[in-house]
């Protein structure tokens, strides 16, 4: 598959995430969610509610940069992502820095919303394209936001899933890791083994590979959604359309 | 009340608490350009809730002494050298927060309380190494309910850039309501604009609907383009090519060097 | 989304927790009228900060059974006579507050906080006879310094009137910010306004720095004059001769039934 | 005096007590404190902020009704008026009703903001036109806002004096009651012992009556301010000014 085609694929792959979702917020820098997240709504008008956060107008809030904030903690936003530098098998995640703080080699931009936004909204899907053990780590090096949270904290949001660009894996909330749900072509269950640093449940026979998008939902795409995309995510639009 | 962008930086004092906005509700980088060109020392600098190039460039030119953020990213052109060099020569104090912490902590100071608590947080390593949270018990709460309480963030002043302001010192934001917040928090604000403009904006209810009322406004400066690189809300998108000479220059201290003697010393801007 | 406001007033269901606004922000007085020909029960109502005639008919009409609020005043149309003989009959339960102190509990819901603290207060008999504020130390301090814990004021619904709205439910409302606080501290809000207008109000950046989302709204009704007989900060002044009509007969239950059958049951409106 | 120039004294008389403050806030049904600090601000530039409260016009406040409360938390509100259906000799008000509470008769409208501002603006000023026994009580029924606090209590703020429409009183912080200072023309200090309900220092022989309103003070409440005030108060300028 080429580029273009793998990214398009992501888009679809999680703009099906988010078809049962009324208000999906997503991080300015972050347009491939983005992208999936216009894609839903023009397809199935569901969700209703999308938010790109920096984007003037795709952003319908009106009360200051803390309103996403105070939405989250009403349960008024459904689904979010998060990245991180390095991501572990309980699913916490690290935007910090490699090494040890504060004087970590290299520092990351930081924390931003994560560690609030992470315990809020329901479904936090993990997003991250590159699969590799420098990613995927065993125990980050920092918890920018913790996967899990002991019962008696009040935790309303987590992580859903992780998807790279070789997988998608759901998190298995009580058991506190990750499981391989689908294999994206290119990739396989020994590349994913290989490439990956902590440990996760998987079928050892029967992993299925990551469905093919849907032709409609592509030339919905590639069509309608296109536009939309170019207007908030210029050159990331260049990358993977020929307008 | 209205003055110029000289006058207005001069009044940011060595050692200043100073509130600045991400790039999405308008930097003053005019001002931050006379802010080194003054050699401002020990700033204390609060991104709200991060900050960007603005903090690299004052960082890099030794401004700064603590920087208080939730993260700086300079987006598409990160890494941020001068930062990370800051970091790994410990020449500036780090307090890491979350972006919610910052607003509420800006928040409790805006209501004159000493403390608001936080939902989030618990088990996160910013908590363990921020120096002024404390972990309290919901009183409302019969069962162990623990919950984050953030105190005031009581900034010396806080600077951004607008669209426009009347002569009285009323500035219109427009939805950025953050700036109203992050004014309301600190004892003053020093306001560039992209034009002053006459009348008084309270007088038309539309517009008032996005004014920030002169009785929290210190200082007034007509700046056009006052983002510049950056790209503004109300105005111009980021001049990239500049962006990318950054990028491309900053990765040494020499080269940054130079970027300051040619962009902000000698005052080049297209 | 767009209704009548019979439909409107069709939703708010008997028992409700209904937020509804001080006289200068807009109150819902049509909705009012058609709530009480709907005979709705029990309702627990918060005024925020304070009420005034919209309650007093509620509480004459029966529809009231506890009323949460710092203050009811008819202005210069006091005393509030049904107000007052409920109160001599005990027929509705008071929470009495003072007004930051509902403007704080509606601001955690709005934040998603179990409570908020505030200052002042500490030895009013208001906070003696509050049934649910706790107070706590600071924890930020070492002294014995006592702050007043108020816990989330969580509304079904915030009823107001507001000059326009668009289509798709987005409505326009200025400067009047506490209904911004009080509709999203609520599950939902329903809105009357003077009209319906074309287009997207968040299109346009003057107008949309007044605007409340509709991802708060869940329905809106045209009401032109919909705060009669009270004036309207985006429309016109109180109907005086009404007022004063209404304040000659309504020191009696009889006078003020035959009220409600004149101007509520035959909705005889001038 | 006729009663249209014993208000206009009493709003001469408040000028003058605002004339040190940047920032005064007046509530909607306050006419004479509201036409005081108009004056003031016309006669002087000082107070340079008047706002009155429920005024669209008049008021520059943008943030919605609890603006109001996070400026007095914060210290930016110099001034601030308060009545009371009874107050009493330790500053005590009292806006919920005569009687025990809940069930008082009569039950006024209620506490307002007052058990909040009361804590947190430097110069209250109690004004209360009404000078009787009926209000001026030994002891309120209920305390809607106190007017002194334990020492430990977080209080920046309290009750600078009382205007009645015989006297003016000062509030003795330390001693924690009030002091006569002056007595207004068609009183005297008999007739004030006479109708007042709490006690309160006062000097036998030298209680000075209160100062005619200044003339230039008085063309400017009637040339420019006149037409303000009618903007803001219309029936009370009715009853004061002859348009």
């Amino acid at each position: 598959m080429s580029d273009a085609s793998s990214k398009k694929a992501l888009i679809c792959f999680i703009a099906n995430l988010l078809r049962d979702c009324n208000h999906v917020a997503v991080g300015a820098s972050s347009p491939i969610p983005g992208a999936a997240a216009l894609l839903a709504k023009a397809a199935w008008s569901s969700p209703r509610h999308v938010n790109i956060l920096g984007s003037v107008k795709n952003n319908f809030l009106t009360n200051g940069s803390q309103e996403l904030f105070d939405c989250a903690a009403q349960g008024r936003i459904d689904a979010f992502f998060l990245g991180g530098g390095q991501i572990d098998g309980s699913a916490n995640i690290n935007l910090m820095g490699r090494g040890e703080y504060p004087n970590n080699t290299p520092r990351w931009p930081g924390t931003f919303g994560s560690a609030y936004l992470y315990f809020l909204i329901p479904k936090v899907i993990l997003f991250r394209e590159e699969h590799s053990r420098r990613v995927l780590v065993d125990t980050v090096d920092f918890v920018s936001a913790p996967g899990c949270s002991a019962p008696e904290t009040y935790r309303t949001g987590g992580p859903y899933g992780l998807l790279t660009n070789k997988a998608f894996f759901k998190f298995e909330k009580e058991k506190g890791c990750f499981s391989l749900k689908s294999i994206h072509a290119g990739s396989s269950l020994e590349d994913i083994l290989d490439n990956t640093g902590f440990d996760f449940l998987y079928d050892k026979e029967n992993t299925p590979a990551t469905p093919e998008p849907n032709p409609e939902l592509l030339k919905v795409l590639e069509n309608e959604v296109s536009v939309k995309i170019r207007d908030v995510y210029p050159q990331f639009s260049d990358t993977i359309f020929t307008h | 009340m209205i003055m110029k962008i000289e006058e207005l930086a001069s009044l940011i004092k060595d050692g200043c608490k100073l509130a600045i906005p991400a790039d999405y509700s308008g930097v003053a980088m005019a001002v931050t350009r006379e802010l080194i060109r003054q050699k401002k020392k020990k700033l204390h600098i609060i991104g709200v809730p991060t900050s960007g190039l603005q903090s690299e460039l004052l960082i890099g030119a030794g401004c700064v002494s603590v920087l208080e953020s939730s993260a700086l990213t300079l987006g598409e052109y990160n890494p941020a050298s001068r930062f990370s060099a800051a970091i790994k020569s410990g020449s500036i104090k780090l307090i890491d927060a979350t972006c919610p912490a910052i607003h509420a902590g800006l928040q409790a100071s805006q209501k004159g309380l000493p403390f608001m608590p936080l939902r989030g947080i618990i088990g996160s390593d910013i908590l363990k190494n921020h120096p002024d949270w404390k972990v309290i018990q919901n009183p409302f709460s019969q069962d162990d309910d623990k919950i984050v309480a953030i105190p005031a963030i009581k900034p010396d002043v806080a600077l951004f850039h607008a669209p426009f302001a009347d002569r009285e010192g009323n500035v219109w934001v427009g939805r950025r309501r953050e700036l109203v917040h992050m004014t309301q928090a600190s004892k003053t604000a020093y306001v560039s604009v992209e034009k002053i403009v006459d009348g008084n904006l309270l007088d038309d209810e539309t517009l008032a609907a996005g004014v920030l009322p002169n009785l929290y406004v210190g200082a007034v400066a007509e700046a056009p383009s006052g983002c510049w690189p950056l790209s503004f809300w109300h105005g111009e998108g980021e001049d990239k090519e500049h962006l990318d000479h950054y990028k491309a220059v900053a990765g040494t201290q020499d080269g940054f060097d130079e970027y300051l003697q040619q962009f902000i010393f000698d005052g080049e801007i297209p």
